[in-house]
């Protein structure tokens, strides 16, 4: 399905819509004619940007299909605040599907560790996978409506906390280690959230013994393996690509800082 | 008209070369284009040994540009030569970008691709500033930069050198007259120019290795004055390069005097950017009514 | 927080100054805010003699930047403080920026400002690209600067004399040593880089000079770089320079080591810019916990 | 009716319209606050955008009341492009009115020469004057339509002539030359066009003796005098910036290059 001739096109905007919090918009355009698989990633590029931004933007998959790619985002800072802006009809360059994607184990149980805006290419996966040895534990920093979260819990087993203290964030950590410790040697995990997030979940996949697959969030400028701006250091001391050897990583094959 | 250009023995179908360090070993773009398509590709820094590079963050986005401090991470030339070359297209025109801290080490990796039937030319890098050794120190100094010339040209037979210059000199002539004096059959410039950008809140630099290289729109005024410099100070072909994002950005450098191009941050902002340059510069050249490369290049009214 | 900053013997209200050639004599700028409100304002580059400038036309703009070959246009030092001067208020912090085509010619004006009362302090522009003679060469050799500045310093009296630094250098420590050395008070930089930008069409030059000086966002990240070097290189303070456009931009230099800063191209951009930027500063600096400017400068952690 | 204060302002995007010709733009701001005098114009720049573009772009005043301040601007580059894009509520910086204006001549015919969009600064100058001894030549490429021109012809005489071929040019050029002699030593000329025309005009005033005036539009980069970039050069080769001793000049105090 992957129009080999060249993967970059630009797509319009069908719509582009903050949710209840504003932070955090629904970016819907046309379709791409092609699939993908869950924690793939696309780079955008608004065909109108002038080169004040130099870097196309990465974002994963939150769902594709026929009726169009969807990207779920929040707004951080200049890029993605000019993503807010845009309006149906706008067109969008966008090259991908791009990397390596979350590796479902269909024969033991696989929990998805999603944070805030990291539950994006869980939607996609929820809706395709709709497994039994699935199911998601979901932190969160603002109200629960303004995720789709509800999208994913109709599919799966899922339970979401809260976190708005540093409480809050403690038992978070808590109920991580806990669920994590509980897969040792059974089943594994799935992260995709704020760095600090992974680099616990990842602490305690190692500590307990348990697999699981981190979806790292580098800055990158090319998003095909060119710049070597985007590395992860793997435990042998390299550096590799996290556009293509990731962003989705075994946690035992990479090093998070400090 | 005819877009081929002829810089000395090196002859390129059309005058745009992707940028060493922006394009891979090419491969990473094959699925955007077709790498004979352009005129052609400098490869990523190699040297002889494998090199980690610097730790990240690696790469900051600045104002119309960005920097970097990879410090030349790369395979080192066995492992390219292995495991990279042979699955690069032969019909794609390739500038290997040499990278050492000795003027030996240099003339090595010289003698290697001087044996290299795909290699068509060698890109000598004495102006990387974000490694310790060997880097910019070597195109800041013209006797420097003079040895490492005469190393490389010594061993690198029929294969032309071009020389890359640092922007990060008081006089970019008197480096590139060294350059040409021990030898350089071409130029190219400019490498990136030293730069920083800071993080208010962490206090901490946006780049790990604290300084690193400026590109990207933002320094083509700087690049074009350099290259018209350049090309009145020497009697050899001129590689031009430094924030390309455009077919007029392309003719101004060729009007300033250069022979060719290279495009580098471009490549990031979209992938397919360079083949598509090949024929949006094709196609304003002949809405210009130039009728080749040769009358139109360094004919700047001053 | 309490804004002041101290240079030396020189104490300004808070660290914004608006550079030189960018903000008049202050006056043009008296509809658009309180000129007291400022740091400091440094005023358009003055020689003995009037200078008529370079021709027409004298500025381009570039991506995230501007060139300008004004050639610095002036009425010269006796109009200056018969016509411009009694009508720029009392209450203004006002620094002299001086330009001469020899030593001895500086040494001139500086002993005709060090009689000047509402002149707070000196800064010797020996970095201007845009000059046949006594521009930049002056700035890029660092005997040249050290003559330049004794020549200023023996006729400054106690007014504070800051010398401003070209970045068109190899190693801009050199200059600063230099400087300090001959007995500059305090460095301010980075002046304008050189640059061209020119027309495929016309096939001219968009500047009537043919170079201008680069200025503006883009060249941000080579002044950030720079300042951080002089910064480690000298012990006087340091007046960071080029690029800013927001109070984040301000703090990054501080953040690096400067005690003030220069604000340029930014006043175009909006003519009451200066003057919000003095309350957005001291906003932010609030908002991040800041207790005083000498808490902050130089934390850089690195 | 100047603020004193501080006379740069954001106001409000009301319409922004391309005419019949999707080069002409019509942009109405909400009103500034005070009035100006036809001639004089202001420093625009879009609240929103980044630092790509550096400079404001000028633009005469074509009109101002408490109803808004009325420009009407012809795409050419990158700022007027974007300008053009602009949509009703968006924020506009600007700062004015700046520069010396048309002086009329209350005693002795006034003859408008205008060139294509310097039509601009005449819209208020015939509604405001509405005199006697005013009247108008307008050479034009667009269709007439294009252009405010019924709306001057309305208060004064007004006649146009198109330029499509270079014939035409040298027609207009021919019927400059006569109208300007005309009024040699009995009323006088202003003039407002692209510098090819304000050459010729001045050319025929010097010629003829005719008093006149000629708006200038040099590149500008503050648009209050400190830049030193907009300079005309005097007749006694002096550099003067055309933003506050201009635009508008006296055709024999400034040289116009070759
Ligand atoms: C594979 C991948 C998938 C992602 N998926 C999503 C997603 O589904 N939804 C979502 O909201 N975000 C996602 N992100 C993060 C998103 O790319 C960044 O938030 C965005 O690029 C920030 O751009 P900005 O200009 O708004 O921020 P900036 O103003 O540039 O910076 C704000 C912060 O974002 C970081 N940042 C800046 N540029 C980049 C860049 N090019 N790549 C990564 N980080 C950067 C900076 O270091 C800084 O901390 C993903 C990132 C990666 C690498
Ligand atoms: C006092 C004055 C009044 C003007 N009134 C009008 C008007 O009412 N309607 C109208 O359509 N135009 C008017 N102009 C011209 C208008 O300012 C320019 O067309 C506009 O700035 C071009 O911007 P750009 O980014 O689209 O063009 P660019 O892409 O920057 O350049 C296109 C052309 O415009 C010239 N130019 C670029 N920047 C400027 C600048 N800041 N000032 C002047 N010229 C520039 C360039 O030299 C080039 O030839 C006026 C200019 C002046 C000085
Ligand atoms: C990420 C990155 C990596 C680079 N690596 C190299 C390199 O290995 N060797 C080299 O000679 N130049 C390297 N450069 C410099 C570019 O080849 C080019 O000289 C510079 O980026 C200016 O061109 P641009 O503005 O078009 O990017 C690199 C540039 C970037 C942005
Ligand atoms: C139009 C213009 C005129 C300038 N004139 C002078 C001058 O007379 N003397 C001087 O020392 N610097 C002059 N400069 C340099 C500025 O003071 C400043 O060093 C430079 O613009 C970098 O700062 P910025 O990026 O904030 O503009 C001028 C700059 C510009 C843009
Ligand atoms: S983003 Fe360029 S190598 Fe990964
Ligand atoms: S536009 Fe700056 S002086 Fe006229």
């Amino acid at each position: 399905m992957i129009d080999s001739q060249t993967p970059c096109r630009d797509l319009e905007v069908l719509s582009c819509r903050p949710g209840s919090d504003p932070s955090l918009v629904n970016l819907i355009l046309s379709a791409p004619g092609w699939t993908c698989r869950p924690g793939q990633f696309v780079m955008l590029r608004p065909a109108q940007w002038g080169a004040e931004l130099i870097w196309p933007r990465p974002f994963s998959v939150c769902d594709v299909s026929d009726d169009g790619l969807r990207i779920l985002f929040q707004t951080v800072g200049r890029g993605t605040r000019r993503l807010a802006e845009l309006v149906p009809g706008q067109k969008v360059t966008v090259w991908g599907p791009l990397g390596r994607w979350f590796r479902i184990d269909e024969s033991r149980p696989n929990l998805i560790l999603a944070g805030g805006v990291g539950i994006a290419p869980f939607v996609m996966l929820a809706r395709r996978e709709r497994r039994d040895n699935l199911s998601m534990l979901f932190g969160h920093r603002l109200d629960l409506q303004h995720y789709p979260y509800d999208e994913i819990a109709a599919s799966i087993p899922s339970e979401a906390m809260q976190q708005k203290t540093p409480a809050d964030i403690a038992a978070f950590e808590t109920v991580l280690s806990d669920r994590i410790r509980a897969l040792a040697g059974k089943g594994q995990v799935l992260a995709c959230g704020p760095e600090p997030m992974l680099k616990v979940v990842r602490k305690y996949c190692l500590e307990h013994g348990t697999d699981g697959q981190v979806s790292l969030e580098n800055r990158m400028a090319c998003g095909v393996g060119a710049c070597l701006g985007c590395v992860a250091k793997t435990i042998q001391g390299d550096y590799v690509q996290s556009c293509v050897h990731g962003p989705v990583f075994d946690v035992r094959d990479i090093e998070l800082g400090a | 008209m005819d877009q081929t250009v002829k810089l000395g023995s090196l002859t390129l179908a059309n005058p745009i070369i992707t940028a060493s360090g922006t394009f891979g070993y090419g491969l990473e773009f094959m699925r955007y284009g077709d790498l004979s398509k352009l005129g052609g590709l400098c490869l990523k820094g190699i040297s002889l040994a494998p090199r980690t590079g610097n730790p990240m963050p690696r790469i900051a986005e600045t104002p119309c540009g960005m920097l970097n401090a990879i410090g030349l991470q790369n395979v080192g030339v066995d492992k390219f030569l292995a495991e990279k070359l042979p699955y690069i297209p032969a019909d794609a025109t390739l500038i290997a970008n040499l990278y050492a801290q000795t003027p030996e080490d240099f003339g090595e990796l010289a003698a290697i691709f001087a044996h290299e039937d795909k290699i068509a030319a060698l890109e000598v890098n004495i102006s990387c500033p974000n490694v310790r050794e060997g880097g910019v120190q070597f195109g800041q100094d013209p006797h420097m930069a003079a040895g490492v010339v005469s190393a490389v040209k010594k061993r690198a037979g029929a294969k032309p050198v071009i020389v890359k210059l640092s922007p990060n000199v008081t006089d970019v002539r008197v480096i590139a007259r060294a350059a040409v004096g021990a030898g350089a059959d071409m130029l190219s410039l400019i490498n990136t120019l030293s730069g920083m950008a800071v993080d208010i809140r962490t206090r901490k630099s946006r780049l790990a290795n604290v300084v690193g290289g400026l590109s990207g729109p933002a320094i083509k005024p700087v690049a074009l004055r350099m290259v018209h410099q350049v090309v009145q100070a020497v009697n050899v072909p001129v590689i031009g390069m430094g924030g390309i994002v455009s077919a007029e950005d392309v003719l101004e450098f060729i009007l300033v005097g250069a022979h060719a191009v290279q495009v580098g941050t471009y490549n990031f902002m979209r992938p397919d950017n360079a083949f598509r340059l090949v024929d949006e510069v094709a196609a304003l050249a002949g809405s210009l009514g130039i009728g080749s490369w040769d009358e139109y290049r360094g004919t700047l009214k001053v």
